[in-house]
């Protein structure tokens, strides 16, 4: 049950094309799906309708509902049965429709998916994918904007990664369903219409390496999935300041990669953390002070964060002020200088 | 051995046997049957609870004669035409920008206002998101819905005042819900009064999607409200779809069977039919507050729009099976009731398309008059006390803001 | 309106109607009246599947008629023999400190053993906590059990080789798991197949206990498996007893009932006797090979020891009722029939007795000759591709305790 | 629905008596119910067995049926219906058997029970206490010994709180069910037996606040629940070297009281949070990023932690090397001396 080697196969993935993330992601299951014939697709209106998203459209038509199923309306069964079906060795990618509908799904997760291996002292491998767009900025209802993603990288056991970006999105998704371990893969829902070009003849990075997206001297911006956008954009405003922001994407949320961030805090001295999901027992708690263990010396100021608030996600209304954005990142940033 | 008689599912005659597993004897449906198994009853049939054919012809049925006056038919037939319209709007609005989405009723009114009407003020009802007509019912008006599509609130109305908890997304969490309000409503001893005290009993109504049933929320929902004999009756609207997936996606036997797993009643009836609704929804209910509880009411019903207004049902079904929906519109069968027999006049149905247009208008302008919630409101309510975390969260971001203010200068981002 | 038809429990006879609730129809049960309805087969009766009498007398059963060879009886009789005395010794081992827990199967082994052994070797058993007679019938011996309960691994079997998956906890997990491994089974053509390729079909069977039903991944287990036909078997050992509680907590009605809500066929066997086990656990399984899948069972049996080493049964039920089931003993009903039948004698009792003294022998050395896991075996496996943040963790702990070592001090604590 | 004032009543709550944990726990049950009588217990064998831990022994004899509730074995069904019972005035008080049995009922939690008083606008109270014994070293088997508590930290609009003590058993607990907010109330299940005097006239502290357990100067320990007893440990053999160490039991784990923790840090320099639970993400996570950020000029070295392993919890013949004990924590004051 050794995973295969990302490869390019088909014609589709051997030009440079422009894509959006949506479609790398739909590229990446097609891709596996025409690789092996474990690899499998499930969750609920992911076949005919193609996803809410319609991130996995046309699959249904393309590979038969044996392979892409339409499910009964339940996360633990959707997680329950990815995890039995893939004891049998299938390879299966569940979509979990939004983010706020992950916690039915949370006991088979925390308590069978993280553990089987372990438990089976590694005789039991369980190659499930579960796909998660999360996050806001959508001006959705409640339960439709969340980001769950830090609970999941505080139980061992589990991958948790984001990609931020379609070329990303294309080789992540298929690292994750190659992987042997299973695989939390949050997407961020509000940037699957960005585009970028693809060439797949370019290898892709490992899936648990973070990335330097932007250099820069003056200070560090670490973040992943919604927000790389956002610190890039604040870099850009910087710039016009005379300020050079170091741009890292961590992509792999657990394990973290965290020898980019340090490299790049011991040349800049300066850190701030960025994600939407509340501050609290976070993975932008983790990374701040692992950093601050590593680069305790390097540090000319404390590392700062610019996350969601630690209250329930508010009505959609009102989430431009509950999302960090450019000026809030820039002002953490100026904070940081301050030091 | 083993013959046909450890086959459970009963709806076994209009399975037959599968002639492609030799050894059979359980005969396992296949799709076909299943499929016709859960639409065997949309044109009526012995387990199908109707007493106004699509045609709008009273018929009887032997256990569920109801005595309804004309005022109370008109009075129906109001309520569906009135909250059909704010629903309308609310799609409208959606398609001009004003609200984020809109989650259409649309096809549902029977079920929901028959269901509505059968509630005392005293019951609770614990709804979904699609419950427009039993909010309507609770006495909610329809403006209240609006923060939530618009995106300013949660849900404004009080659950305690109007006896209406707050639209639940996360489906069948709330029949977890609902089903510890009954138990309360038992423990505090509002079940099975009989004499005086009779009408001071309670029950609890709870409202889920066919596609709800298979959450296990809901099983452990029914689970318990058997054990603990809980005055709630649980009533699904069987809408025939789950977003893109149709009820065999869910169950292979038609879903007021869950019941019997559990040991309690589970009655289909015909949602498009108001009447038939609300004699179940009575019938149910009055079992409920004499403490026979708990019921499954399956309301066999159409979601006549997409799922919501972000959905393209084109997708995923054909346009025929709306067409001969169309044909059991429930709005348009009292209407034809009304007439037929005589119970109301031209002018009593322009007065109400009249009520109808003048809520329209006032909908309408509720909506775009609506303030924009100040961003405090992210912070507050979050708990009974305060959290200093979230104040200190709360203050902080005040003073930023303020910042740019006393800046004079807008969002452009720039390093200060 | 509404009479009694709209009744749903099956067991509306045994319930009759409740005197206290003035306008109730639906005749909830009283308490006593479920414990009677849960209760009401125990001593056999139309809806219980029979082969041996309490007294170890062979009936008949219309459909249940099973062929089995005298040495298959003394087969299944020596399975029993053997694991209960596993079982007996896992009792003492904990109560000598050897074990940090044992959970008993005493009262269960006709259930176990006549379903383990209907499984054939390409099907898939997904177990409890208590299924040491599954085990067994797995090819798992009984010694690879203890490191669970001596807290040296979390099971230590191959799943994969044996048919068998882990040992599990959370209640009710293993019902999806086995699911999801039955579609598989399906999906890779081995269900439904005829002439040569039958013997070839699959299917799964899971075990799982009377509490265990009320859980929402039982519900979702079985409604995906009825929507995917799914070749499994669902096996309920109603051992009367979730811990402290009582089957009437879970339910008002039988459990095999609960079958009835999803389509599917449900069967209640006398789960002490090994043969009607076998009987039923044959044709639901051949069932489930044929694509006529899922299927429930309830073994209706008795745990006659607490439910844990560190449980005390004594403090929720009565000895009278222990003392009760106790007449019904799988493996002395067994023994009796063997003798009766004259289809063993003494001598291979005795035969069997000495196989249970060496194994209870190997049980105990084995456990006593257990090695401590190594401290890196914490860090071992948590991944199938090693991961860095594990990896330093590990390194940095071995090197700590080799410091312990070089400084030659132990581990009483010091600022160094 | 105003929370009463937490009081003394009857007899056996006048005098002063040693008490353990368990028994600190079962008279604060015992007095919120006799004085109110809308607050009641359920759980899986809470009634007549007592619970597997005995903490509820005795209610269900005293309060009766209808108020100390044997419920179906299914969490997510213990949370949904207290959720209900408590929108109907009750308070109930919920126990989850163990730690890694809370899974199933985390929808309701996250999705209900955390958000009802914010979507509802303060309208809907939810008055419920889930109790959790957990953490290890009981040597037990799987699923029996986690230390779940970060990912209901991170959870906006629960209060999350541990009690490390008799005293703080038998008042805290009394806090929590008098909270109109729901309150996950950590147990430290292997200090069940732990004994102490209980004066029940001596006020006691806010829920919310933390506890300085002994002064120090050397270096600050901050911890909770099953650690305090260890840090306090590791005080006393620190002594014998000369080092003063100052041990903060957090007692709330969200919201944290951190003022104590920065005191103390803004005078010994150098902090070391301890906990059972994994590293990351987690509550130490938490903890040293703020106090990086309070005391950024103060610290003389990294915040470092002594934290579970990122691994699930091993066998339990492992968990005397998974579990920090006293030599961990010096070990790790030590390194942050030689900073
Ligand atoms: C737990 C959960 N999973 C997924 C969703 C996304 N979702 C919203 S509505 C819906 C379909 C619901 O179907 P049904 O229960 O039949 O109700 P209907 O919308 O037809 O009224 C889905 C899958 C959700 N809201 N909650
Ligand atoms: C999700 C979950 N909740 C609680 C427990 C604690 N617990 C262990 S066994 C048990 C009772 C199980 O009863 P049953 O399903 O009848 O199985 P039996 O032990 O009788 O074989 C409980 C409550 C658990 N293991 N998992
Ligand atoms: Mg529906
Ligand atoms: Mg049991």
């Amino acid at each position: 049950m050794a995973a295969p080697t990302v490869e390019s196969t088909g014609s589709e993935t051997t030009r440079t094309q422009t894509i959006t993330i949506a479609k790398g992601l739909n590229m990446a299951m097609r891709a596996a799906m025409e690789r092996d014939p474990r690899v499998m697709v499930m969750g609920e209106d992911i076949g005919r309708l193609g996803g809410v998203f319609r991130v996995t459209d046309g699959l249904q038509k393309d590979f038969g509902e044996h392979r892409v199923l339409d499910t009964p309306l339940a996360e633990s069964g959707i997680v329950g049965t990815a995890i039995g079906l893939a004891m049998r060795g299938y390879r299966p990618v569940c979509e979990i429709q939004f983010d706020g509908f992950i916690f039915p799904g949370f006991d088979q997760i925390v308590s069978q998916l993280s553990k089987m291996h372990y438990r089976s002292q590694g005789r039991v491998k369980v190659p499930v994918v579960i796909r998660v767009p999360f996050g806001g900025g959508i001006g959705a209802v409640e339960h439709h904007s969340e980001s769950p993603e830090s609970l999941f990288a505080h139980v061992a056991g589990l991958k948790v990664v984001s990609c931020s970006n379609p070329v990303d999105a294309y080789w992540m998704l298929q690292q994750a369903i190659d992987s042997d371990d299973p695989v939390l893969f949050f997407e961020p829902k509000r940037r699957y219409w960005e585009k970028a070009e693809l060439d797949p003849t370019t290898p892709p990075l490992s899936l648990g390496s973070s990335a330097v997206m932007r250099p820069g001297t003056t200070a560090t911006l670490a973040t992943y999935g919604p927000m790389v956008k956002t610190c890039l954009d604040a870099a850009n405003a910087a710039e016009e300041d005379g300020h050079e922001l170091e741009v890292v994407d961590l992509r792999s949320l657990s394990p973290l990669d965290l020898e980019p961030v340090a490299d790049s805090v011991r040349r800049t001295g300066r850190l701030v953390v960025v994600s939407e999901s509340p501050a609290e027992s976070s993975i932008t708690s983790e990374v701040a002070t692992r950093i601050q263990q590593e680069c305790f010396y390097s540090l000319e100021a404390p590392v700062l964060r610019v996350n969601g608030f630690d209250t329930p996600y508010p009505p959609s209304r009102l989430e431009e002020g509950y999302l960090p954005d450019l000026d809030r990142v820039l002002d953490a940033v100026d904070r940081s200088l301050t030091y | 051995m083993s013959p046909e008689h450890w086959t459970r599912p009963s709806r076994a005659d209009a399975h037959g046997h599968a002639d492609t597993a030799p050894a059979a004897t359980s005969a396992t449906p296949t799709r076909e049957q299943v499929i016709a198994g859960l639409r065997a009853t949309s044109e009526g049939g012995a387990d199908l609870v109707q007493l106004l054919t699509p045609e709008g012809q009273r018929v009887t049925h032997p256990d569920f004669d109801i005595d309804v006056s004309a005022e109370q038919l008109r009075g129906m037939y109001r309520d569906m035409v009135l909250i059909r319209r704010a629903d309308r709007e609310g799609n409208a609005l959606q398609r001009q920008g004003q609200l984020g989405i809109w989650v259409p009723l649309l096809g549902q009114e029977a079920a929901q206002i028959g269901a509505g009407r059968a509630l005392r003020p005293q019951d609770m009802a614990f709804p979904s998101y699609r419950e427009h007509g039993v909010a309507w019912c609770r006495g909610v008006d329809p403006t209240e819905l609006l923060g939530i599509f618009r995106g300013t609130d949660h849900g404004s109305w009080d659950p305690h005042e109007t006896g209406l908890g707050l639209y639940t997304i996360v489906i069948g969490n709330q029949c977890l819900n609902a089903t510890g309000y009954a138990m309360g409503q038992k423990f505090d001893g509002k079940v099975g009064n009989s004499d005086g005290d009779a009408s001071e009993n309670e029950a609890t109504m709870v409202f889920f999607g066919d596609g709800a049933t298979s959450q296990g929320d809901v099983h452990e929902g029914m689970v318990w409200a058997s054990v603990y004999d809980a005055p709630v009756v649980f009533f699904c609207q069987n809408n025939q779809w789950a977003i893109s997936e149709p009820t065999e996606r869910q169950s292979r036997v038609p879903l007021y069977e869950r019941a019997r797993g559990y040991g309690f009643p589970g009655i289909r009836v015909d949602g498009n039919d108001v009447l038939a609704s609300m004699a179940v929804s009575q019938w149910a209910l009055d079992e409920a507050r004499h403490g026979n509880g708990p019921l499954l009411i399956e309301a066999f019903t159409y979601r006549m729009d997409a799922h919501t207004t972000s959905d393209d049902a084109t997708r995923y079904r054909m346009d025929d099976e709306l067409q001969a929906w169309k044909l059991k519109d429930p709005v348009e069968r009292l209407r034809v009731h009304l007439l037929r027999e005589e119970l109301a006049d031209q002018d009593f149905l322009d007065e109400v398309e009249r009520e109808a247009d003048e809520l329209a208008t006032r909908f309408r302008q509720f909506c775009f008059d609506m303030p924009e919630p100040p961003p405090e409101r992210i912070f507050s309510a979050v708990y009974a006390e305060e959290s200093p975390v979230v104040a200190a969260q709360r203050d902080d971001y005040l003073q930023y803001l303020s910042g740019f203010a006393d800046a004079g200068h807008d969002t452009e981002g720039s390093v200060r």
